[in-house]
């Protein structure tokens, strides 16, 4: 576990995380400078690396985090199931809004599953225009089994009236294709490769910031929220810093330096990134979602490449 | 010979029990813990593992890939080997570095490379009007990855050829009315059989494992191979069965090519080997030109423009330009790329990658070294096939399997990322040292022992010396793949031991192309200009040719 | 002559990267005809050899074989294309071919059936006593077994000209008659010619029709074997054709093929042809002089070579070698009295001396 | 003896992979002495040597060095721990060192300083008249050169017991003298031993206190030169160690160094050592029959030699070969008189007939 109270050097605590760099190191700037001599070590990978390092932990004498910071809940409930973390949620959590609340943890960013769309192609309007002819063998998805948001994505497609797994089917007849992570699809639709792609806002937005010629568009019934949750580890033998971490996330001014680093927070009232006025944003049902996560997946697999 | 006489000494038993003990630590270990979680962990649910939809087809892609590749690669390495070998070809010293290039550009920046370069959009697209949709697919995925491998073969092959000059013998052939092609079909390729082996392997196992060109490339086209299919179950490894699943896919592969790679090595290899007379080589004739080189030369200068130039002019675009899609008109050009990863945070990750990647290539010429020379006795074949599966384990895999083996006592700790680099790049810094060695005449090694010389010095001083360019050729490969491997670091890092491709390329997702551009053509720039006096030496060191 | 000769060397020079190793050597071998290329280790035999082969470019002059030109500094023919079979020094043989296909390689390389071809090389090989070696390999033979592989695939060649470098230093005499005569077969057969690159005296006397004496890269002698053994240019020449010592004697007269020597004051008549460019000191040859006479002198050294023994002689105009059939006739040290039969002036003795036991013949 | 002997081989046999290379053979090596092992291509010598400096492990038998057993079929010492230098017949120089390297090579093994070492190679390299080639690699040295520099590889080993194979052959007479010297001198200063494999008769009769005959892995006889010279165990040793001819005469009494041999009816006393294991055909050497004489003969062929020339005389008992100092005396078919005298009684020939070339002495 991370290194103990008591322990000579001075206090740290180890950060297991998937969140983007920038945000990561943001907060735990913020975090430091609250809480002098304090020291958060980190490691940061994409969802696939961070879940086989939590994997080897375990089965080489435990986890060695004392918090995990994931991108999605699916993977948070599978370390929940396994009694790694969980347990507490810090008080601050109950000025956020229902959805981002379990009795384990807690969610403190979001991730918006928009589309994104070469300069010149038409604006998706709704979802199922990327099904239509003006994008016939130009569109990409990232791979629900590699990205758990594009999960999310298809979570909420697969039952959502008017779509559901045939809108993928249609999708790919239409000549769509899969990529590996929202980022291939980002820069595929930048250098023109695809006319429209489903990715996360944030990194759409930020390519278009650095002046790739794409725009960003939050479809019909709405852009996909996905959150990212954060939970103590059982294992962590420095609770008492750790959960002063935790609570500094999610409070007021931890959700603002997020916020400021590009993350869309989920403490409301809290200034985040880019939202169009009145766009309209849907959440998956992640208990059914993870009930048949498997199912889900062959099935799509099914349909994309398998 | 007869049984030869066996004379070890001490100092010959202590490096057995080094090698011997590496090989236990970097591979058997970390292999058996693999086997034990899986034996432990699949309550019968093997099964399910081996029944998941679209496993078949990614194992026959896989295979059919590697063979594929091989076929192509190793013929193609070894002819620009002896093309480059010509005393009268022109520019023949600018070709020996741009024939490597491609070993510097990290594989998944390299399929990125191919896919601005002739993709949709791409270069070609923009410039003449003409794509190669093709890319992203199969066929991509196939041309990518030989050309990643063709410096490689060249590498081994060119090495087996300075092992040894032996004029006379094309000399005899040529005298006995053998055309110059016969010569190098009768003659000069067969007695280079054992490299070429070597090299073909290599290949083999090396296109098993590749993971980021089929990712970049073949997954988009829906073109899976065991790699992805792993990758995609890490992705889930949070959750046990999915973790297993990798794990086991994983071991899958390992024992594959086992198989392939025992067949090649007990039963084929020994048959390739032949022992030399040790006789005059034969007078070294001064070059005379003949008009065949310019044409030569002009092929050679073709084909590194298309795999070597377009890509490489993409991937500076990319580094140029704030963002992808943005034209790369002068107008356009940032350096912010470029600073991203010169940027003091980098500074130390590139010092501390650099120390690593010197530290391991150079342990790993002389691990390579002493398992070649242990070879030659029978135990040390097997040590040989060993040391190949930790090369054909996936990165992800390997650092799961050392982070369980090792991580409760060095996890997070650059030590264990050292590890890595070893079991990794072992069987290159071997096979191309085993392959050259086949060529040293058993008599020149008794002169040595009757001048009082002990088994090791003798191994040191007679047989180690004219393998100098194969040495070095491991060395390279193992120093640059060292130095721009993500796969692994990025699972094994902990504070303070970040590599220099963890900050750069992990720390922004990999989707932030510019950025792994930049970072491919600093890495380029930082490695072409040691590796130039490198090669300098290196053609001083070899006995001409 | 009416046919062009089987090989002609003009002016050649061969460099290798520093220094000339051949210098403008002029040579011919007629059709049916063996030269041997006598020279001491480094007179560069084998460079020349080379170059006519085809394997080294010259640096100056040309090589036309049977009328044609095949080398010249701007333009040399490849091997394969020029008529000639070599036998390298150092054998050459491919580590991983087996005696068999060595020997079938030739053959093949002319469109010649595989069966056939093994079977025939399986006879070339019988005949030079190796056959029963056929499937070993390079790594599997001895020296001399495999010096005879390598002669066996130079005869498989076919060609009308042959290239012997030093082709029977790891042969014992037995061997070496067999493939001696069956260079002479095809000689009488085919008029193959032969150029023979060798530092054995005896053995360029015994086989040669003409030999060419190399030193340094310069031609310095040539001519038919007796004439270059018994009037050689001088007293390097002299040694390197066989056992030589010299009398520092004045030659008082010479007439036709007849001379007076005059030796501590004792007047001897000797054979002598003129043409020697004396007066220098006088070469004796071993056979020249014999034990047994009035010309006083001491035994210095003898030496046992079974057919015949050489005995060293001390005597007042220097130390002669004398060679007598049988075994030694006396010991180191007696007195024994000499006669001298013939003699050869020679130019003053450039070469420096060397220690007695060279000039006891070539051993 | 007290001291032991420098090499002592006890029923070694050496065995490739198929069949015994070396069988059974004994032989001992004293010190300072220099033994000659006298056989034919393929005769087992290299193998014997490779067994001796321990490159190959016996299959039976022992190795003793100084009274040191260093081989038996369960233990082989490396050969680093033998004291002996060693002359490959192929040179087996390493392509990577220079010369004046490869000669310094075993003097750095024993710790000398690398300055010293080479100044101490290039000294070597002089005497063997390769100074001037310090600095080149084997691919840039002539033939001779190149055995020179292995040549002088071994001596700088400095070892107690040498063991040369075929390090002449491609040698001249002048170079060769100069190694001949070298390896004189130190014997007579440290007592140097050296086992000589060579397939050159009058080398080994030349330069060997003794002479160990070799066939087929087997030791075929023993002794000093002249007394193998002179008294062949059978024909086949009488071949292989000179120019041999035998009559097929009667040998009708032998006397105490005398016999009498009948040729066609008329009756020849002649020297003739008792021992010989006759009654079969009768050796005789070019030595110990002459020109001149009351035998009736035709000449069949005449060879000129150079010092001496070779007869080849058909007379009613058979072929003989007459040697006779200076040049052929008469044609071939000429009637010629000869006599006869000395014979050596031999086995009935064993052997199978060879081609005149042969018998004509080592050519
Ligand atoms: N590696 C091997 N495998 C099998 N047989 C071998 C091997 N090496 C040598 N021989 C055989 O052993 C016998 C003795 O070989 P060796 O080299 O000792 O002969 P040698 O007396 O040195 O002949 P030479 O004078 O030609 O060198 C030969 O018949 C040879 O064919
Ligand atoms: N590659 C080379 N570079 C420089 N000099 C060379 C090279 N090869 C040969 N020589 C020199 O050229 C000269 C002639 O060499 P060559 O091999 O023709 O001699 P050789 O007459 O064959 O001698 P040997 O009888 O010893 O074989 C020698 O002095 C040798 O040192
Ligand atoms: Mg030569
Ligand atoms: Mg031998």
């Amino acid at each position: 576990g991370g290194s103990g109270a008591g322990g000579g050097s001075a206090d740290s605590i180890t950060l297991y995380t998937c969140v983007g760099d920038d945000t990561v190191q943001a907060v735990i700037g913020g975090f430091e400078d609250t809480h002098p001599g304090v020291q958060v070590d980190l490691f940061r990978a994409p969802t696939s690396d961070l879940n086989a390092r939590v994997a080897a932990d375990v089965r080489s004498g435990g986890l060695r985090a004392d918090v995990v910071w994931a991108c999605d809940p699916l993977t948070m409930r599978t370390l929940v199931d396994q009694k790694l973390v969980g347990g507490w949620t810090p008080d601050g959590a109950r000025a956020l809004a229902e959805r981002y609340r379990t009795p384990d943890y807690v969610g403190v960013a979001v991730l918006y599953i928009v589309a994104a769309y070469h300069d010149g192609a038409p604006v998706p309007r709704s979802w199922s225009d990327l099904a239509g002819p003006e994008y016939a063998d130009a569109v990409a998805l990232p791979d629900p089994a590699v990205a758990a948001s594009a999960l999310g994505a298809l979570g909420y497609f697969s039952n959502a009236d008017g779509y559901g797994l045939d809108y993928y089917r249609r999708l790919h007849d239409n000549g769509a294709v899969q990529v590996s992570t929202p980022d291939d699809a980002v820069s595929g639709v930048a250098s023109g490769t695809y006319q429209a792609v489903m990715t996360i806002a944030n990194s759409a937005y930020l390519a278009a910031d650095n002046g790739s010629p794409i725009g960003v568009s939050w479809p019909e019934p709405g852009a996909v929220g996905v959150y990212g949750p954060i939970a103590l580890a059982r294992s962590s033998t420095d609770s008492s810093l750790t959960k002063q971490f935790i609570s500094y996330v999610v409070s007021r001014p931890g959700q603002t330096t997020l916020a400021n680093a590009g993350s869309y927070p989920t403490l409301a009232g809290v200034p985040g990134p880019t939202i169009p006025a009145g766009a309209p944003i849907v959440y998956p049902d992640w208990s059914r979602i993870a009930s048949d996560q498997d199912q889900l997946l062959r099935d799509y697999q099914q349909i994309f490449g398998g | 010979m007869a049984h030869p006489a066996t004379g070890g000494g001490p100092a010959h038993r202590v490096v057995t029990l080094v090698v011997v003990g590496f090989a236990a630590a970097v591979v058997v270990v970390p292999l058996g813990r693999l086997v034990l979680t899986v034996v432990q962990e699949t309550h019968g649910r093997l099964g399910a593992v081996l029944s998941t939809p679209g496993l078949g087809a990614a194992v026959v892609n896989t295979f059919v890939l590697a063979l594929a590749v091989t076929a192509v690669a190793v013929p193609a390495g070894l002819a620009t080997a002896l093309a480059l070998r010509r005393s009268d070809l022109p520019a023949r010293r600018l070709f020996r570095v741009a024939v490597l290039l491609p070993v510097l550009v990290p594989p998944f920046v390299l399929g990125y490379s191919w896919r601005q370069a002739y993709g949709r959009a791409g270069i070609t697209d923009t410039v003449v009007g003409a794509a190669w949709t093709g890319v992203q697919g199969s066929g991509g995925v196939f041309v990518v990855l030989v050309v990643n491998a063709v410096p490689l073969t060249y590498l081994l092959t060119a090495a087996g050829l300075a092992a040894r000059a032996e004029p006379d013998l094309v000399r005899a052939a040529r005298a006995s009315g053998a055309t110059t092609w016969i010569g190098l079909r009768t003659v000069t390729v067969p007695l280079l059989r054992p490299a070429i082996a070597a090299a073909s392997v290599l290949v083999f196992v090396l296109t098993l494992e590749s993971f980021a060109i089929p990712q970049v490339l073949g997954t988009p086209a829906g073109f899976k191979t065991v790699t992805t299919e792993i990758y995609t179950d890490l992705a889930r490894s949070a959750d046990p069965v999915s973790f297993v699943a990798a794990v086991t896919l994983a071991l899958l592969l390992v024992a594959s090519t086992a198989v392939v790679v025992v067949a090649a090595d007990v039963l084929v290899g020994p048959r390739l080997r032949v022992t030399r007379v040790s006789e005059a080589p034969g007078t070294t004739p001064p070059a005379n030109r003949s008009p065949g080189a310019r044409w030569l030369a002009a092929a050679l200068g073709g084909y590194l423009v298309l795999t070597v130039a377009l890509p490489m002019l993409a991937l500076l675009a990319a580094a140029l330009t704030p963002a992808v899609g943005v034209p790369p008109t002068p107008a356009n050009w940032t350096l912010d790329n470029l600073r991203a990863v010169l940027d003091t945070r980098t500074f130390d990750a590139m010092q501390r990658s650099f120390g690593l990647s010197l530290g391991a290539a150079s342990l790993l010429a002389v691990l390579g070294g002493c398992l070649a020379v242990l070879e030659r006795r029978r135990a040390g074949r097997a040590l040989s096939v060993v040391v190949t599966l930790g090369l054909v384990m996936p990165g992800s895999t390997l650092a799961v399997a050392l982070l369980i083996s090792y991580g409760r006592w060095i996890g997070g700790t650059t030590a264990i990322i050292l590890l890595a680099y070893l079991a990794k790049l072992w069987a290159f810094a071997h096979r191309p040292v085993s392959g050259a060695l086949d060529r040293l005449p058993p008599d020149e090694l008794r002169a040595a022992r009757a001048s009082g010389a002990t088994a090791l010095t003798s191994v040191r001083t007679i047989a180690l010396p004219p393998l100098a360019p194969a040495l070095l050729a491991g060395w390279l490969i193992c120093f640059v793949t060292a130095l721009h491997e993500v796969t692994m670091s990025s699972l094994l890092y902990g504070p303070g031991s970040e590599t220099l491709a963890v900050v750069v390329l992990n720390a922004q997702e990999l989707g932030r192309v510019g950025r792994s551009a930049a970072f491919s053509v600093v890495l380029t720039v930082a490695v072409t200009l040691p590796a130039v006096p490198l090669w300098v030496a290196l053609r001083r060191l070899r006995t001409r040719t | 002559m009416s046919a062009p000769p089987a090989l002609q060397v003009r002016a050649l020079s061969v460099a290798y990267d520093r220094d000339l190793a051949v210098h403008e050597v002029d040579l011919s071998v007629g059709v049916g005809e063996v030269v041997a290329l006598l020279g001491p280790s480094g007179s560069g035999k084998s460079t020349l050899l080379h170059a006519v082969a085809g394997f080294l470019a010259p640096s100056a002059g040309e090589v036309w074989l049977h009328g044609r030109r095949v080398s010249s500094p701007s333009r040399v023919d490849p091997p394969e294309r020029r008529d000639v079979a070599v036998v390298f020094q150092n054998g050459a043989l491919w580590p991983h071919l087996s005696a068999v296909d060595t020997v079938a390689y030739p053959l093949r390389r002319r469109r010649m059936g595989k069966a056939r071809a093994r079977a025939e090389a399986v006879q070339i090989l019988d005949r030079l006593d190796v056959g029963h070696l056929a499937r070993r390999r390079p790594a599997e033979l001895s020296g001399g077994e495999a010096q005879r592989v390598g002669l066996a695939r130079a005869l498989a060649r076919g060609a009308s000209l042959y290239l012997f470098d030093e082709p029977t230093a790891n042969l014992d005499t037995h061997v070496r008659a067999l493939f001696l005569t069956e260079l002479a077969e095809r000689q009488r057969v085919s008029g193959t010619a032969g150029l023979y690159a060798t530092h054995d005296a005896e053995e360029a006397l015994g086989l040669a029709d003409r030999i060419v004496l190399l030193r340094d890269g310069r031609v310095v002698q040539v001519g038919p074997p007796e004439l270059v053994y018994s009037r050689p240019v001088d007293l390097w020449a002299a040694r390197l054709t066989g056992p030589a010592t010299y009398l520092s004697a004045p030659l008082v007269s010479v007439g036709t093929g007849t001379g007076v020597v005059d030796i501590a004051g004792e007047r001897v008549r000797v054979r002598c042809e003129a043409g020697g460019d004396g007066p220098g000191s006088l070469l004796v040859r071993p056979g020249w002089a014999h034990l047994g006479g009035t010309l006083p002198g001491r035994l210095r050294a003898v030496w046992f070579r079974g057919p015949h023994s050489d005995h060293q002689v001390e005597t007042p105009a220097g130390e002669v070698l004398i060679r007598e059939p049988g075994g030694p006739r006396g010991r180191v040290g007696d007195r024994v009295g000499w006669s001298l039969e013939r003699v050869w002036p020679l130019a003053a003795p450039g070469a420096r001396p060397q220690p007695p036991r060279t000039t006891a013949g070539p051993d």
